[in-house]
């Protein structure tokens, strides 16, 4: 146990350079973008020393390098600082949002692995017969839908035409779990019917892989049937690959899906970024990326983590 | 051979196999395997031997079937049963061993599970009964530990743990056949014998018949009692052991038997000179791999080795797997850091060496790969590959060096092969390409790392003659580098045995091939398989 | 056996068939992409306009042929840039290793952290919204993926026998890595390019969503896009058209992809 | 009763204090909670609203306030002037960063220089000069209305917490970034007469208002027509068909009084030739440019005064036409050669990048070479305010009075760059207009101006827009007005839904 601690604390250590060079580049990314906090807030009737007096409240009078360390020693201190929009504390603010992004992404990416998974392995196995091309066709066609465009197709079928379920809002979980989940339904499935495509085509890929080794012929040759060797023999080991990709596609969205919250008006974590960005609200900006950055870097340590699960032989590296 | 029963076991009859396209892989071949006995099917690299015993098992690759005649096992065509009663038949009525025991267990099972699984699908066990049979065969194959083993991944387990292994989860249903694919070729000689000798003794024990396909002659000479001898999906001749090596009938047989190494008495002694190069007290250690859950192991691969080269000699190290033979190989060509004792290149220290004195080190002295494969660009032209070095020798301009290169081609034997890609040849001539490629700019030493071992008999004696030929005419000095003994007494000056990073004994082919000392060296000749019939 | 020149097939005369239409397009197109009429806004397909026409009384047919043009040019610029960066900073972080290559490393981890369109964002309202600065934006935002993609590789290649045989018989280093190791890692990076494609065709339909894409009036198909939002409901065919359009492009990107894939997977070869 | 409505608001509000910290957005909520001394009307004329009666001294300097009786604030509290003194000290103090302060303390419209409370239903404010915007100023929505709160408002620490006032509605929940939503306030005292603009009887008619975030346009549509919501107060102009075909919506629309232009910085190297401007001008057919833009639903206006003002007279309302001809002379005679124009434009709000296309293609044809560089929204009032850019697009504001609407595009550009004209007679007459209260007076001097700016083209006003509300059918009493922002008072579901 001692040294998976000291693996773990290892890769903590090592996130830290990472999040400093997020920290900065966001810092001076957004103070680099023309526009103003102050401005927005006024409006086009503002006049200079209005301005400048806001300017001077928000502490953005000073110079920005003085502006960044005071913010890094509040960050380190757990102070993200509060919204210039409205003034809420930016931690509570993007966990509140973070919940519903997260919600979203884990159910729609734990649904796309449940199908990517037999749908792969069954394409593999019936490699190059019409099963197979069926699902490599469909796969490609879900990879290749850009997202806001089947969110908004399925919006107008389901919450318009149909009728079935609500076209916007949002409750959270809390208050009515039924109402809530169908609030969620369309923006789930738009999400996971496209990794749904990406995940096929990984898992096929790395079955085929699989299938080609011997353990799998031997694993026949003591009999099994071909469901048990699917399942016990080539998913384990297909599986890893496909893992890798699930953090990959976890760690980016986990960021915000600001595309699809935006298409369901949802209030998660991306929709909170790129409206924190139009409205040039820097604390909010900052503290959004930073925390998706140490999302990012989490996921991976646990995907990593998790890796000898699939695969024994694989320990740290 | 056998009375008691009239019908055989396996009845292959007429058996034809082609791939999808239509090209044929078996044509018409019919042999049987009688109960409790145990038969060998050997021929060379693809003559078809896996494939007609895949064909046994209903188990051939989605690219190659069966188009006519029939597999009779106990009387029952397995070519014409239902899925459900195929599965009947797999693993619990015949057994199969894989050709690659490193890929043959799945990765990401235990041991245990793997073991149990088998037997809990053809038997009614409870996971402890079966653990427990389990177990037992662990055993019974010489598996220290058993009880642990069941609970371990197999890239724990060495080529040999896992071979046996593999032979403990086919037993353990006591199937009425075992086929056996070339089971011990990645094996040390020593290795390969304990694992026959347990394979013989649990068929013994359990009346079970063995089809052992190999292209070892010495292991089909001291296993088997019937012999049968494919070349390229035909089947040439078949009979008792005895018969078909000693009288055999066929030309082809014939080559296959005239290809084992054989002692070469013609080599001149050398006169004695002072060495090339030179290991003085030579250590070298790894840092082993650590894992996430335990810390880095040191492991002293070579422990203060000492051992010279003289000009035009060839040195050969023999030893078993994984005693350090490959590390000092390539501690002598400077690829491994030392962590102590010195390389002497014509009598200077590398340690202290200058620069260019390195460089001309590193361009006299040439390695050819353990495989030859992996040690080739498969994006290059074999002309290219073997033309490569020549960008760092003298100066050359192009139509000498294509002259030099084609001169080099000719003399491996590769005459109009240069346009080919690596994975357009076979073993044997990747070897040579490799060979050619370390002496085109006539190196002063050369380790050659295994050069034959993943070769089969009638390739393997090719390589080993252009070897000879070769450096008779260019009369570089050689590490060879092997653990067959056969092979090292037809090219050898000198043999030096390791053991566990040690030098254990060394002097003349003739002083360690006859009378050896060290009980280790005994132990190595001993287990070397023969044919009975060396001279 | 079956599915490989399939894919090939397919793939490639789907490339064939944008491609071909965005040549035409260089030359002609049925009226001017960019002429304004306003007394045909919304029309209908018919047989004046097949596709009909958008809010401006634009030709969608002639739209999209032209928007053939800029998407691939932003498409084919920004892969060929984020390759050429990802694959020179790779090729330096996997050969030298050592502090380069943790210091490559963590930044790359911090761009690739950074959600990819959102810098594309960042860049792009720093640069200037114009084909350029969208190439230079994205061109940055996946680099990273392709510097650990190349990377790998090269640490893997490094370890094959053959590049030691070259190191054997007295080749550089730097012959070594552009001669044995570059070469060898071409699959991966070709995979790469091609998936990248259609990422980049969808984040410049995503950026001029989100009001940030190629500036007017020039069409791309992420631009028509999201202009169609609006009359999703009124004029479908407006949406339509270039999601189609998309669809089919990485369709035939990713079938041809996996044709390629294939084709330099050295096992496919031996076969 | 029970039911509540619905009502989509395009961001979440910055905060509920009224004229700080603010957005139109948070200024809707926050006058359904507050109301001030006096309010507009549905014209943007102003009238009483807490006072019952105005009295304004011979000298136009003292404005004497009588308040309503029984007022009582939202918590039952009653009114007094204690309460609207202690309002207007917060308001007055520089640390509240109230919105409109400059506008009552010098700089701006007006000077107050004391205000008291002579007995608990008086209030007295003094002014330094008289000015004909002191009420036009009080009742902006901008500055909340200057709202009267109880002093329950503010937490210990004198922090903003909640409204506490007297309107029609009371905050009961704000979710960041989902809604905010009110709850109809038991105490309301309504001043009886007819419901206009801020003023008149404002009686809630239902128990509950959640005003819902939806930041895009197609959403909101879609909630509207399934029934998520209730009331979309700004609709686009291109739905208005459908939603008044479709049978489930009551579409209400209204001339606005914002204005949405076309800007030029005249100090830009190219475009300080005043002739180019004019041949920009001469090359754009502006009708069919508002009717591209509006859908049809706004009627083309040239002037900077919008079209409800009381003020926008014959002058105002001429449109110039379009003249290629004379656009090309006067390109040669100022020696244009297809120079590239930079034209700034966002999609924000996507009016304004449709009009930078149009325009881009209508002065092609005169042979003007205008590249449009899309931006969005902060960066574009960005160059706005400092005034860095050629020419854009850009929309501005309602503002409620000529004299304002002439000052919001008038100025000394070293001062304040982000004013298009700089004319010292304009300014003069600018200055002239909000100290006269004589109407015809006043249109005299507005009629002037407007001769002045259109000869000199620093702005190219299109269309002062169009408010279109819809509502789903069962709603009932809703209704749209030129300030725009959603009502909810008076508002019903009707019976036996
Ligand atoms: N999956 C396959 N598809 C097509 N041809 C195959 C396939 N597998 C084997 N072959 C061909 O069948 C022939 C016989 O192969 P087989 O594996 O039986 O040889 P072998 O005698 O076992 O040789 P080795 O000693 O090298 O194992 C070879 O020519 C080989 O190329
Ligand atoms: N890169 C390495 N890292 C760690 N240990 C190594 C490494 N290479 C070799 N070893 C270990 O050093 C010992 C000697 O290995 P070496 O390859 O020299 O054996 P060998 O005699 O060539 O065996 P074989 O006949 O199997 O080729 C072995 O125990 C091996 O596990
Ligand atoms: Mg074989
Ligand atoms: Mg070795
Ligand atoms: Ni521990």
């Amino acid at each position: 146990m001692h040294a998976l601690w000291k693996y773990i604390g290892k890769r903590l250590l090592w996130t830290l350079p990472t999040l400093l060079i997020v920290a900065v580049m966001v810092f001076f990314l957004v103070r680099m973008i023309p526009g103003d906090p102050a401005q927005l807030i006024l409006g086009d009737s503002a006049s200079p020393e209005e301005l400048a007096n806001l300017r001077a409240s928000l502490g953005l009078d000073q110079p920005v390098p003085l502006q960044f360390l005071y913010w890094l020693g509040n960050v380190v201190r757990g102070d993200l600082g509060h919204s210039i929009s409205n003034g809420a504390p930016v931690l509570p603010l993007m966990l509140d949002r973070f919940q519903v992004s997260a919600t979203i992404v884990l159910v729609a990416v734990g649904l796309a692995t449940l199908i990517a998974i037999p749908a792969g392995l069954i394409a593999a196995w019936r490699q190059n017969g019409h099963v197979d091309v069926a699902i490599v066709a469909a796969s490609t066609l879900l990879m290749s839908v850009p997202s806001f465009w089947l969110g908004l197709i399925l919006l107008l079928i389901f919450g318009l035409n149909l009728g079935w379920l609500p076209v916007v809002g949002f409750v959270p979980f809390s208050e009515k779990p039924w109402t809530a989940i169908t609030y969620v339904i369309l923006p789930i499935v738009t999400l996971m019917l496209i990794e749904v495509g990406v995940l096929t085509r990984m898992m096929r890929a790395s079955a085929i892989e699989i299938l080609r080794l011997e353990y799998v012929m031997h694993a026949r040759a003591k009999g099994l049937s071909e469901r048990k060797v699917l399942l016990r023999h080539v998913l384990p080991n297909a599986f890893a690959p496909t893992w890798t990709m699930i953090g990959l596609v976890l760690g980016g969205l986990l960021g915000g899906i600001a595309v699809l919250e935006t298409v369901f008006t949802l209030p998660g974590l991306g929709r909170l970024l790129v409206d924190a960005i139009f409205a040039r609200d820097y604390p909010v900006v900052q503290g959004c990326l930073l925390f998706t950055a140490l999302i990012y870097v989490i996921v991976n340590l646990i995907v990593d983590l998790c890796y000898p699960l699939f695969d024994p032989r694989v320990t740290a590296s | 051979m056998n009375a008691i029963t009239s019908s055989p076991l396996l009845a292959v009859r007429n058996l034809r196999v082609t791939t999808s396209n239509g090209f044929p892989i078996l044509h018409d071949v019919s042999f049987d395997v009688e109960a409790g006995s145990i038969v060998a099917l050997v021929g060379e690299s693809g003559s078809g031997k896996t494939v007609a015993a895949r064909a046994s098992m209903r188990l051939l690759p989605k690219a190659i079937r069966p188009t006519s005649g029939e597999i009779l096992f106990q009387g029952r065509d397995v070519l014409k049963m239902s899925d459900g009663e195929i599965r009947k038949v797999r693993g619990a009525e015949i057994g199969m061993v894989f050709q690659e025991p490193m890929v043959s267990l799945n990765p990401a099972m235990t041991i245990g599970a793997q073991l149990a699984e088998g037997l809990r699908l053809h038997e009614k066990l409870t996971v402890e009964e079966a653990l427990a049979r389990a177990t037992e065969m662990l055993e019974r194959v010489k598996i220290p530990n058993p009880q642990a083993c069941l609970a371990a991944y197999p890239h724990q387990f060495s080529g040999g743990m896992r071979q046996r292994i593999m032979l403990a989860s086919v037993m353990l249903l006591r199937p009425k056949l075992l086929i056996a694919d070339e089971p011990t070729t990645a094996l040390d000689t020593l290795t390969q014998r304990e694992v026959m000798e347990i394979m013989v003794d649990l068929t013994r024990t359990f009346g079970t018949a063995v089809l052992l396909i190999t292209h070892n002659l010495g292991l089909v000479a001291q296993y088997a009692k019937k012999v049968i001898v494919l070349e390229r999906g035909k089947l040439i001749e078949t009979g008792p052991v005895e018969d078909v090596l000693h009288r055999p009938q066929e030309q082809y047989t014939r080559t296959l038997i005239d290809a084992l190494p054989k002692r070469d008495y013609s080599r001149k002694p050398l006169a004695a000179a002072p060495p090339l190069i030179a290991a003085r007290n030579v250590e070298v250690t790894f840092s082993g791999a650590g894992n996430m859950f335990s810390a880095a192991e040191k492991k002293l691969a070579v422990r203060g080795v000492s051992l010279g080269v003289q000009p035009g000699e060839v040195v050969a190290v023999v030893g078993g797997s994984g005693s350090g033979k490959t590390t000092l190989g390539r501690a002598m060509l400077g690829l491994l850091p030392l962590s102590s004792g010195d390389i002497l290149f014509r009598d200077r220290s590398m340690a202290t060496a200058d620069k260019a004195f390195a460089r001309d080190y590193r361009l006299q002295c040439q390695l050819v790969f353990q495989d030859p494969y992996s040690s080739l660009d498969p994006r290059q032209k074999i002309s290219e590959i073997i033309g490569e070095p020549l960008a760092h020798g003298p100066k050359l301009n192009r139509a000498e060096k294509a002259e030099r290169v084609a001169e080099i081609i000719n003399e491996v034997g590769l005459t109009g092969l240069g346009d080919r890609f690596p994975h357009a040849l076979s073993g044997g001539q990747r070897q040579r390409v490799a060979i050619a490629r370390a002496v085109i700019r006539n190196p002063a030493f050369v380790v050659a790392d295994e050069p034959v071992s993943a070769l089969d008999m009638t390739i393997q004696k090719q390589v080993l003659d252009l070897f000879r030929r070769l450096q008779e005419n260019h009369g570089f000095a050689c590490l060879f580098i092997s653990h067959d003994l056969g092979a090292v007494s037809r090219v050898a000056d000198r043999i030096v045995v390791m053991e566990q990073g040690l030098i254990v004994e060394q002097g003349t082919v003739g002083e360690v091939l006859d009378h050896p000392q060290h009980p280790y060296t005994q132990a190595l000749l001993k287990a070397t398989p023969t044919l009975g019939i060396a001279a | 056996m079956i599915r490989q020149p399939a894919n090939l097939l397919i793939g490639s005369a789907l490339l064939i068939f944008i491609g071909g239409m965005a040549i035409i397009a260089l030359f002609w197109t049925p009226y001017d992409p960019a002429a304004i009429k306003l007394i045909a806004r919304l029309k209908p397909p018919s047989a004046q306009f097949w596709l009909g026409t958008d809010e401006f009384g634009r030709d969608v047919v002639s739209r999209l042929m032209a928007g053939a043009v800029q998407s691939m040019t932003v498409a084919i610029l920004t892969v060929v840039f984020a390759i050429t960066l990802g694959t020179i900073t790779g090729l330096i972080a996997g050969y030298t290793r050592g502090l380069v290559d943790r210091i490559l490393m963590v930044f790359s981890d911090a761009l690739l952290a950074f959600p990819g369109t959102l810098l594309a964002l960042g860049l792009m309202v720093i640069s200037g919204p114009n084909k350029y600065g969208i190439i230079l934006a994205l061109g940055i935002a996946y680099a990273p993926s392709v510097l650990r993609i190349v990377r790998a590789s090269v640490l893997s290649a490094r370890e094959r026998e053959y590049v030691e045989a070259s190191r054997v018989i007295g080749n550089s280093e730097f012959t070594t890595m552009f001669r044995h190791v570059l070469p060898n890692c071409t699959a991966p990076i070709v995979v790469l390019a091609t998936s990248m494609f259609g990422w980049v065709v969808l984040a410049e339909s995503g950026l001029s969503f989100l009001g940030l894409g190629v500036p007017p009036p020039a069409p791309t198909w992420g631009n028509m896009l999201s202009a169609a939002r609006t009359y999703i409901e009124k004029a479908p065919w407006l949406g339509l058209a270039p999601g189609i359009c998309i669809s089919l492009t990485l369709l035939g990107i990713n079938l041809l992809g996996d044709a390629l894939r294939d084709r330099f997977d050295p096992r496919t070869e031996q076969r | 009763q029970d039911k509540m409505m619905r009502v989509r608001i395009n961001a979440d509000i910055r905060s509920t204090d009224p004229g700080v910290n603010r957005d139109a957005n948070s200024d809707a909520i926050v006058l359904h909670m507050v109301e001030g001394l006096v309010g507009y009307r549905d014209d943007a004329s102003v009238a009483p609203l807490l006072a019952k009666s105005v009295d304004i001294s011979e000298d136009g300097k003292t404005y004497t306030f009588k308040l309503r009786d029984g007022l009582k604030f939202s918590n039952g509290e009653a009114l007094t002037s204690a309460d609207v003194l202690s309002s207007w000290q917060r308001y007055v103090d520089p640390k509240t960063a109230w919105r409109c302060l400059k506008d009552v303390t010098g700089s701006g419209v007006a000077n107050v220089t004391s205000v008291t409370a002579p007995d608990a239903s008086t209030v007295v404010y003094t002014l330094e000069k008289p000015t004909a915007l002191f009420l036009a100023t009080l009742a902006r929505t901008d500055c909340g209305g200057t709202g009267i709160y109880q002093k329950s408002s503010l937490g210990n620490d004198g922090k903003w917490v909640k409204p506490v006032g007297t309107g029609p509605f009371m905050l009961k929940e704000w979710r960041s970034g989902q809604y905010v939503e009110l709850a109809a306030n038991p105490n309301y005292v309504s001043p009886g007469g007819e419901r206009t603009g801020y003023v008149g009887d404002k009686t809630p008619k239902i128990g509950a208002v959640r005003f819902m975030v939806i930041p895009d346009d197609a959403a909101a549509k879609a909630a509207l027509y399934s029934g998520d919501i209730d009331v979309l107060a700004d609709v686009n102009n291109a739905d208005i068909d459908d939603m008044t075909k479709s049978g489930q919506l009551k579409v209400d629309k209204v001339a606005a009084m914002g204005l949405t232009g076309l800007l030029f910085q005249t100090r830009d190297p190219l475009l300080k030739d005043a002739r180019i401007r004019k041949a920009l001008l001469l090359s754009l057919d502006i009708p069919q440019i508002t009717e591209a833009l509006t859908n049809g639903q706004s009627a083309p206006s040239a002037s900077v005064i919008p079209v409800p003002s009381p003020y926008s007279g014959a002058a105002e309302k001429q449109i110039p036409t379009r003249n290629i001809e004379e656009a090309k002379k006067l390109l040669a005679e100022a020696g244009y050669k297809g120079q590239p124009i930079k034209w700034l434009a966002t999609k924000y709000y996507p009016s304004l990048f449709d009009s930078a296309v149009l325009v881009q293609a209508m002065a092609q044809e005169a042979g003007i070479n205008i590249e449009v560089e899309t931006l969005d929204w902060a960066t574009l009032l960005d160059r706005y305010t400092t005034g860095n850019y050629s020419a854009m697009s850009f929309t501005y504001s309602a503002r409620l009075d000529p004299s304002l609407s002439y000052d919001m595009v008038s100025g000394n550009k070293d001062k304040s760059p982000n004013k298009v004209w700089d004319n010292p007679d304009g300014l003069k007459l600018i200055a002239e207009s909000t100290t006269i209260t004589d109407e015809a007076k006043r249109q005299a001097i507005f009629d002037k101006l407007e001769g002045m700016i259109r000869a000199d083209v620093p702005i190219i006003p299109l269309y002062s827009g169009t408010r279109i509300g819809a509502v789903r059918s069962d709603v009932e009493g809703y209704k749209t007005w030129p300030v725009g922002y959603a009502r909810m008072w008076g508002v019903s579901f009707a019976p036996g839904k």
